[in-house]
């Protein structure tokens, strides 16, 4: 709760943050940086939840609650991503976007 | 088990005996005894209709209804008139002759007849059932063996073909799905429950607008496998590739689904709809006749003649239909039952012709009168019957169609019956062409002289269609009595 | 609280009891007896569900987050039958797997955590349930797309599973965020409430919409699929495409109904175009394909355009059409992928034309084929074209005739490709056909399944009457 | 009357055709030659018995014949209009069948000789029971209907005779052509009866007949195009008859028709079929007289008179002697027609009628003998043509004796039949159309010309060698000519107009001496023409023929009419109907639906590249598809 700063600003910062995940996870060539890409888009959501908790109904946690599972299943899905792109990595020893394009039409 | 619902069981066992069959003879067997069983009970329904209804005027009578889906108001429902009765009649003959003829079926015989058996349990069910939601059903349990049945067992360009086939006639079902649902979901016009039961939904008075939107819809629906112009191109390549037997029903008792769908839903539910588009579809179907009959001359596969042939005579089924009154519906039935008879017969002999010729083509055949009397002799007959010669089922049709639209009080109507009567002229034209050419003149080919007599089953085959065609032809009244007395209620729904 | 309550639980107790009795067992079970852990997780599964199929009350624990009742019940039941069916044909894929790469008893574990991950989404009662469940049902599934690890395919559909669920649920939250930033509160019950028909509101709902149509594969969510069905072991394709498939439909089935009822005047036309859009798509890219995978993955898109006809209808009669639908639906793919299974499995060919004379050779599995895709196509009398003729009465019933009438085309349009697999299977002679194999007792008793299923669903009428008045309960 | 007989008369033949088509392999041919004799004979008898009790029994009340009938419902078609099958018994009707019993019989009989060894034997008297069967019915007939049917039926029979030598192409094609020229003709005819159903709301003869009914006193109730309709229905099914009657231009089936054995020509191109569109006119007679002022009737007498004219003309040059004869009946069938055309209706104002009815039937018998000595020629010499013939005198006597009857029966030489009813026709055309009249007279003159032509041309003229010697046929095939040959000679003196008149009272008609002498003197001038140019072999005939030059070629080519019909029907009918249709059938209308699944496979093609394989695309359509979406749904389509 911060007074100077009113929710929209908080809002709208997100709201960029989510655009430049996407933005990230479209333009990126390598798959880890997607990844922190994705980390971004998660994040955003996670303010979201935490700022709207703090400023709009502060009397309940349910916001704040949300974004630690939020956080939580994020590292999670991190995990497996990586663990995933590490058995590619084995195989075509690439990590390259460029390269996980065999399969189309 | 009622009367009719074993018009439904009796082919399921065969299907079940016949998986346990081993090879053609068991197969054919067991078959010829499924049918027969059919044949003998449609002949006993016959009696069975006549003595109900000495007592029973309902309009229909043996009338089953079990629910079946109670939230959507779905009725297992049947019931049967005069109309259905002689066309189940139709359909156990046609369907027994398609076994004879199919005698020497080399390859898979025991798929083959079952998907026969399984093609008429669609042709029975159809013509039975009293509910929107079950004709349906059977409506497509009748189409889709048709793929196999030509795909498997058919000659020439027999994938695309059957392809076409089963996809025209889907999306007409596809498009009659829409309009059952608009009926079903109008049926409660004067307040009472939806229903897809036909006889109930007659009685309601579906609003004018909806009549005018969902009748071309359930017309065309039908009409489609009623061979409408310019919806017929499914049938020629159709009937060229399937094996002898699938011509039969196809044309014989298939394409018979347009027309009685045609009557039963189009014009029976939605009356309104079907005077203010008569003149359209009149159009179509006098087109129909006259197209088919003209583009048959130049054919030179005798299939492709029948099929454009059927084009023309089940044309002049709509024809008759849309003219909305009773002499036009007489004739519409029994042009339906004879050119059921007469095109089975046809295909049948086509079929001799080819087993023993090993061609279809006009060109290449030649006095075969001399060489195989007896199928030629039957060949000319069945000829003179489908160009309407007095004595034949066609005859009787004709002029109950050309009589009864010529009742038709606006002039238009008439012009058109004057137009499409000419089709008569050429009818014979084609039919005399091919009789002139390939049974007359001279043995155009050494080979033909050793050709195979005719065999007992084909004999039997034969004679089971030519005789309810003569029959038709001398003996009427009785027949096209007890199709009149059964459409009094449908023209007191109509007009 | 009284322990009583967690009887409303049986179903994810019982799974996750058995998912760590796997795990158990993994560590004792000697090397050489590893494949009989196959047996015992099918025993188990099997008991499980069941146990499923008793009677069970209605209720809600933990303060409404997790809620259930008859119709969730018995989809949870849908689901166990589904994936036990899929047990049923993995298992010998599954026994060489062990054999030879001594791998196997996580895949158990996987899927087993996928599936109660589904059980908490489709009885979850608040957001935060549903998001967990969510999660807990893709991750697994990404890992199982991997599977395969010396198959450079299998890892690329893990990563393309991994990074789009990713995103998709990225998406979705942000969405969710938004409907609690509009109605102050998680939980289902108060957003009914609370919810109305702002921007924002429409917004996060359009977003949250997003996340589950990614799993459902819908137009424009949909490209994923094909690429990870392809890569993936067939198992896990038709994991994909019937049980997460079928989860997803009936959460976004409840919520529509319940949650976002409010909006219906905007959702409905969402849905349209997007069931529209669906159903084109998947068809028209069926069209073309060659390897089967790829083929059942687009026309389980299409499916799911049709499946959307009956949420569009907003009422129990939609509620009851989409349940019978996705109920018969898991019968007919299984039984379609169980086929390709089971020829994959013996001869390693995928492709449409390898089936070429199929039906000479081995009858019983074309006839099987063939039963699933008219199933799917939508013929009668077997149970699809019950389920999809209920699926346009419940769009015409709203009026919807047009859409009745594009999706009726769309059917049409759908019989021509199952019929190329038909045409192959029965129509074409084939000089090296597939030869004669008998397939082991699992895969039979599979496949037997699904065929019963498909052939009595849709005429025992009594089935849809059970599931109409349970549907009941959303509206 | 005693109906049981009268019905049998068709039935006994049916039953013969049923028997030998059926059994037609087993039956050996002698045996198979006498049942089909047998049942004829018994349908002679049954009709003669017949005659006998209507013209002298039972059939007059106070001076008029009586019309008896009875029938039964055949088919139903609305409350009004059905089908009946029964029988009507009036003097036309009585009059055809002596006419039929009486030439068929003689024909069967023929035909045992002439047609001996033929592989077909069976088959062939079956179809001439069958074609007797249906001539009855037609005679018969109570109504609109039962005509039509029978008319079929003739028509039927009459192909399957025509085309009898099925593997000749010759004859095949003939039939054909007989067949669809006919066809065609009855599609007028049936669209007449439709009319006629429609607006009268009967097909039964004794209705529409009937001069105070209805359907004639209201004939002007509606018309169209100017005309009552009831009009335009005579006029269609006086087109039916013209076709069965060959009358111009629908004459051009009867001269192939002679492709058939000679018997049939006689049978059924000669005496019997070819009259059914007479009798069908006279049949109508009091609609064709009292509707519209007969206006109807005007057009049969000048189609008659013109085709009557029309095909004498041809006659004269033909070579083949049975297309001679063909020609000539066309040309005593206008005759008839423009008699019919020509008559009124009561009493002695009914001439015509009767007179047509008259020349009916002594045209029958004359004709029926010409035709079967033809046959006996031709069986002799085995050819048509004139050429091959000559000098036949000495080697068949009876067969010339007998030609020449007839040949002065038709060339109206007294006393023979000819001579009388011919006579009777000029009269009643003289009071009432002199034009006509005229034509009349100088087709008589033609008609005696090319007949002794042919007379000349085939006993006398040149000793033509003979590879094999010719010889009188066998008694089998001359009995009836000497039979019919009596009946030319007496036929004349039966007193018709006491029995056959269109008010059914008899009158008493007389000889107009001055018209008779002038029709004799024109017929003999014919004949002597004939005499000086046939009778000794010299090269007059060909003076003339060049003098004529191209005239003579257009009549010897039939004013190529042949011509003209193959152009309509293979040029523009086959050729610029039939073919673009089929071609548009295939091109177009299949084209459409085939295209269709093609452009669906095309575009699913095209749009392929949209699953390009980028993970990072299908993010970029994710994303935009949920902009797209949330723009689309919160800005414009906001309801």
């Amino acid at each position: 709760m911060i007074p100077e700063i009113s929710i929209y600003e908080i809002l709208t910062v997100t709201s960029i943050l989510f655009f430049i995940g996407v933005y990230g996870f479209i333009t990126r060539k390598n798959l880890i940086s997607i990844l922190i890409s994705v980390e971004l888009i998660l994040n955003a959501s996670v303010i979201n939840f935490v700022v709207i908790n703090k400023y709009l109904y502060p009397d309940m946690l349910q916001g704040v609650v949300f974004s630690l599972f939020i956080i939580a299943v994020a590292a999670a899905e991190t995990a497996l991503a990586v663990s995933i792109i590490i058995g590619l990595y084995r195989q075509i020893s690439s990590v390259e976007v460029k390269d996980v394009e065999t399969m189309k039409h | 088990m009622d009367i009719l619902s074993l018009f439904i069981l009796v082919p399921i066992i065969t299907i079940l005996a016949l998986v346990f069959t081993k090879g053609l003879k068991q197969a054919r067997i067991v078959s010829m005894i499924g049918s027969l069983i059919q044949f003998g009970m449609a002949i006993n329904l016959v009696f069975a209709y006549f003595k109900e209804r000495a007592t029973n005027s309902d309009i229909m009578v043996f009338i089953r209804d079990v629910v079946w889906f109670k939230d959507f108001n779905i009725h297992y429902n049947i019931g049967v008139d005069g109309i259905s009765v002689t066309l189940l009649l139709l359909t156990a003959i046609v369907v027994l002759a398609g076994v004879f003829i199919s005698w020497k079926m080399k390859d898979l015989p025991k798929e083959f007849f079952v998907s026969l058996i399984v093609l008429s349990i669609g042709v029975y069910g159809f013509f039975i059932s009293l509910d929107l939601f079950t004709m349906f059903v059977f409506f497509e349990i009748a189409v889709i063996p048709m793929y196999l049945l030509i795909g498997i067992w058919g000659t020439g360009p027999k994938e695309y073909s059957a392809m076409k086939l089963t996809l025209m006639l889907m999306g007409a079902s596809a498009v009659l799905l829409v309009a059952i649902l608009g009926i079903y979901f109008n049926s409660n016009a004067d307040g009472g429950a939806l229903t897809f039961n036909i006889l109930e939904i007659a009685k309601v008075n579906i609003p004018f607008e909806v009549q005018k939107l969902f009748f071309p819809l359930t017309f065309i629906g039908f009409a489609v496998i009623g061979a409408l112009f310019p919806f017929h191109t499914w049938s020629p390549d159709g009937h060229a590739s399937a094996p002898t037997a699938v011509s039969m029903l196809h044309a014989g008792v298939l394409m018979k689904l347009g027309g009685y769908g045609v009557f039963r839903v189009a014009m029976y539910l939605l009356p309104e709809g079907a005077q203010y588009w008569s003149w359209f579809f009149i159009i179509l179907a006098t087109i129909g006749v006259i197209y088919g009959a003209f583009s048959a001359i130049k054919q030179t596969d005798l299939k492709y003649i029948n099929a454009y042939s059927s084009v023309s005579h089940l044309g002049l089924v709509l024809f008759a239909l849309l003219m909305l009154n009773k002499t036009a519906w007489n004739g519409a039935i029994l042009q339906s039952l004879s050119h059921g008879f007469m095109t089975a017969l046809f295909f049948a002999l086509i079929g001799m012709i080819y087993e023993r010729t090993h061609t279809r083509d006009v060109r290449k055949l030649g006095g075969l009168l001399k060489v195989i009397p007896f199928i030629s002799a039957i060949y000319v007959i069945a000829g003179l019957a489908s160009l309407g010669l007095p004595g034949f089922s066609g005859f009787v049709a004709e002029m109950n169609i050309f009589v009864g639209a010529f009742e038709h009080e606006d002039m238009f109507y008439r012009i058109a019956t004057v137009v499409s009567v000419s089709a008569i002229v050429v009818t014979a034209v084609y039919i005399l062409r091919v009789v002139g050419i390939m049974l007359m003149g001279p043995v155009v080919n050494e080979g033909f002289l050793t050709l195979e007599k005719v065999t007992w089953y084909e004999k039997l085959g034969i004679l089971l269609l030519l005789i309810p065609i003569v029959g038709m032809g001398v003996a009427p009244l009785w027949l096209s009595d007890m199709i009149l007395e059964s459409l009094h209620p449908f023209i007191q729904g109509v007009l | 609280m009284d322990f009583s309550n967690f009887l409303l639980m049986r179903h994810e107790i019982i799974l996750l009891a058995i998912t760590l009795l796997l795990i158990v067992a993994e560590v004792f079970i000697p090397q050489n007896k590893k494949p009989s852990i196959v047996h015992l997780a099918i025993l188990l599964f099997g008991i499980h569900t069941i146990i499923g199929f008793l009677p069970a009350t209605d209720g809600n624990l933990f303060g409404g987050m997790f809620r259930t009742n008859g119709l969730i019940h018995l989809f949870k039941n849908v689901l166990n039958v589904g994936v036990l069916i899929l047990l049923l044909q993995s298992a010998d894929w599954l026994q060489e797997k062990i054999v030879r790469q001594n791998k196997g008893t996580e895949f158990f574990i996987l899927l087993f955590s996928s599936l109660l991950g589904m059980y908490f989404m489709i009885s979850s009662g608040d957001f935060l349930m549903f998001y967990l469940g969510l999660e807990l049902s893709t991750l697994p599934v990404a890992a199982l797309a991997a599977y395969e690890t010396a198959n450079r395919k299998s890892s690329e559909a893990g990563v393309k599973l991994i990074l789009s669920s990713a995103l998709a649920s990225g998406v979705s939250l942000f969405g969710i965020s938004m409907l609690y930033a509009t109605s102050g509160s998680i939980y289902f019950n108060d957003i009914i409430q609370m919810i109305t028909s702002t921007d924002l509101t429409i917004l996060g709902m359009i977003l949250f919409f997003a996340g589950l149509a990614f799993k459902i594969s819908l137009v424009p969510f949909h490209f994923w699929t094909a690429d990870v069905y392809e890569g993936a072991p067939i198992s896990i394709a038709s994991f994909l495409s019937v049980i997460s498939k079928g989860a997803a439909v009936f959460i976004l089935m409840i919520l529509l109904f319940t949650v976002l009822k409010p909006l219906m005047h905007v959702w409905e036309n969402i849905i349209y175009v997007v069931a529209v859009l669906t159903m084109f798509i998947g068809n028209l890219f069926a069209l073309r394909q060659q390897n089967m995978k790829r083929f059942l993955a687009f026309s389980s898109i299409a499916q799911a355009g049709f499946i959307l006809l009956g949420l569009i209808a907003g009422s129990q009669l939609g509620t009851a059409t989409v349940v019978y639908f996705v109920l018969i639906y898991v019968f007919s793919n299984l039984a379609a992928f169980g086929v390709v299974q089971a020829i994959s499995l013996q001869t390693g060919k995928e492709n449409i034309n390898d089936y070429e004379g199929l039906y000479r050779t081995n009858p019983n599995l074309s006839l099987v084929m063939m039963l699933a895709l008219f199933s799917l196509a939508g013929i009668p009398p077997v149970a699809g074209f019950f389920g999809k003729f209920f699926l346009f009465t419940a769009a015409a019933s709203q009026g919807y005739y047009v859409l009745v009438f594009l999706a009726v085309v769309n059917v049409t349009i759908s019989l021509y490709y199952y019929l190329l697999v038909v045409r192959a299977m029965f129509l074409r002679k084939s000089d090296n056909p597939i030869p004669f194999f008998k397939n082991k007792i699992y895969m039979r008793l599979g496949l037997l399944i699904t065929v019963l299923g498909i052939l009595v669903l849709g005429l025992y009428s009594p089935l849809y009457d059970y599931i109409y008045e349970l549907s009941g309960i959303f509206n | 009357m005693n109906f049981v007989n009268i019905i049998l008369i068709p039935l006994v033949p049916l039953a013969v055709f049923l028997l030998l088509g059926i059994f037609n392999q087993k039956i050996k041919p002698s045996v198979s030659g006498y049942i089909g004799v047998a049942g004829l004979l018994v349908s002679t008898l049954l009709s003669l018995n017949t005659a006998y009790q209507y013209f002298f029994v039972n059939g007059k009340a106070d001076g008029v014949y009586q019309t008896f009938v009875e029938k039964t419902v055949w088919m139903n078609f609305t409350d009004t209009l059905a089908i009946d099958m029964g029988v009507q018994i009036d003097p036309i009707s009585v009059m055809m069948l002596l006419v039929v019993s009486i030439v068929s019989l003689m024909v069967h009989i023929y035909s045992r000789g002439y047609m001996k060894g033929d592989d077909g034997y069976t088959k062939f008297f079956a179809f001439l029971s069958l074609f007797s069967f249906s001539m009855y019915g037609l005679v018969l007939a109570t109504n609109l209907f039962q005509i039509y049917i029978f008319w079929e039926l003739v028509g039927v029979s009459s192909y399957l005779l025509i085309g009898y030598y099925y593997t000749k192409p010759s004859a095949v094609s003939a039939a054909k052509k007989a067949f669809i020229v006919t066809r065609f003709a009855d599609l007028g005819f049936l669209i007449g009866i439709l009319i006629m159903g429609f607006y009268t709301g009967t097909y039964d003869f004794e209705t529409l007949n009937n001069p105070e009914g209805s359907a004639i006193l209201n004939w002007a109730s509606t018309s169209f195009m100017g005309l009552s309709v009831l009009t335009w229905a005579l006029i269609l099914i006086f087109i039916g008859g013209a076709g069965k009657s060959a009358m111009f231009p629908l004459h051009i089936w009867l001269p192939d028709a002679m492709e058939g054995p000679t018997p049939v020509s006689a049978l059924i191109h000669a005496a019997t079929m070819v009259v059914a569109g007479v009798f069908l006119v006279a049949r109508l007679f009091p609609m064709f007289y009292f509707v519209e002022e007969g206006f109807a009737l005007n057009i049969v007498a000048y189609v008659g008179a013109f085709s009557s004219l029309f095909a004498a003309i041809i006659a004269i040059t033909q070579t083949d002697i049975k297309r001679v004869l063909a020609f000539s009946t066309m040309s005593q069938l206008g005759y008839m027609m423009l008699a019919l055309g020509v008559s009124g209706y009561e009493g002695h104002e009914g001439l015509g009628y009767m007179a047509s009815m008259f020349h009916l039937f002594t045209h029958a018998m004359f004709k029926a003998l010409l035709f079967l000595c033809a046959g006996s020629v031709i069986h002799a010499v085995h050819s048509n043509y004139l050429k091959d013939m000559g000098g036949l005198r000495k080697y068949m006597p009876i067969t010339n004796i007998t030609f020449l009857i007839a040949a002065l029966a038709i060339a109206g030489v007294p006393p023979f039949a000819g001579f009388f009813s011919k006579d009777e026709i000029l009269v009643a055309a003289f009071e009432h159309n002199k034009l006509i009249y005229f034509v009349g007279v100088f087709v008589a003159g033609l008609t005696a010309f090319y007949m002794f032509r042919i007379y000349f041309g085939i006993f006398w003229g040149k000793d033509t060698k003979y590879e094999h010697k010719p010889h009188e046929s066998p008694i089998s095939m001359t009995f009836p000519l000497l039979f019919l040959a009596l009946l030319s000679i007496i036929g004349g003196f039966i007193p018709f107009s006491e029995f056959v008149t269109a008010d059914k009272a008899g009158f008493e008609a007389h000889l107009n001496y001055p018209l008779a002498a002038i029709a004799v003197g024109v017929g003999l001038i014919g004949i002597a023409l004939a005499w000086i140019f046939y009778k000794k072999e010299n090269d007059l005939a060909n003076k003339m023929v060049n003098f004529f030059g191209p005239v003579y070629q257009w009549t010897s080519d039939k004013f190529y009419f042949d011509e003209i019909y193959l152009f309509i029907t293979k040029k523009i009918l086959f050729d610029r109907v039939s073919a673009p249709i089929a071609k548009f059938d295939k091109k177009y209308v299949d084209g459409t639906m085939v295209g269709i699944g093609n452009k669906t496979v095309l575009t699913s093609e095209k749009i392929k590249g949209m699953q390009s394989g980028k993970v990072q695309d299908y993010a970029f359509a994710f994303i935009a598809g949920v902009v797209i979406i949330a723009l689309v749904f919160i800005y414009l389509w906001t309801d």
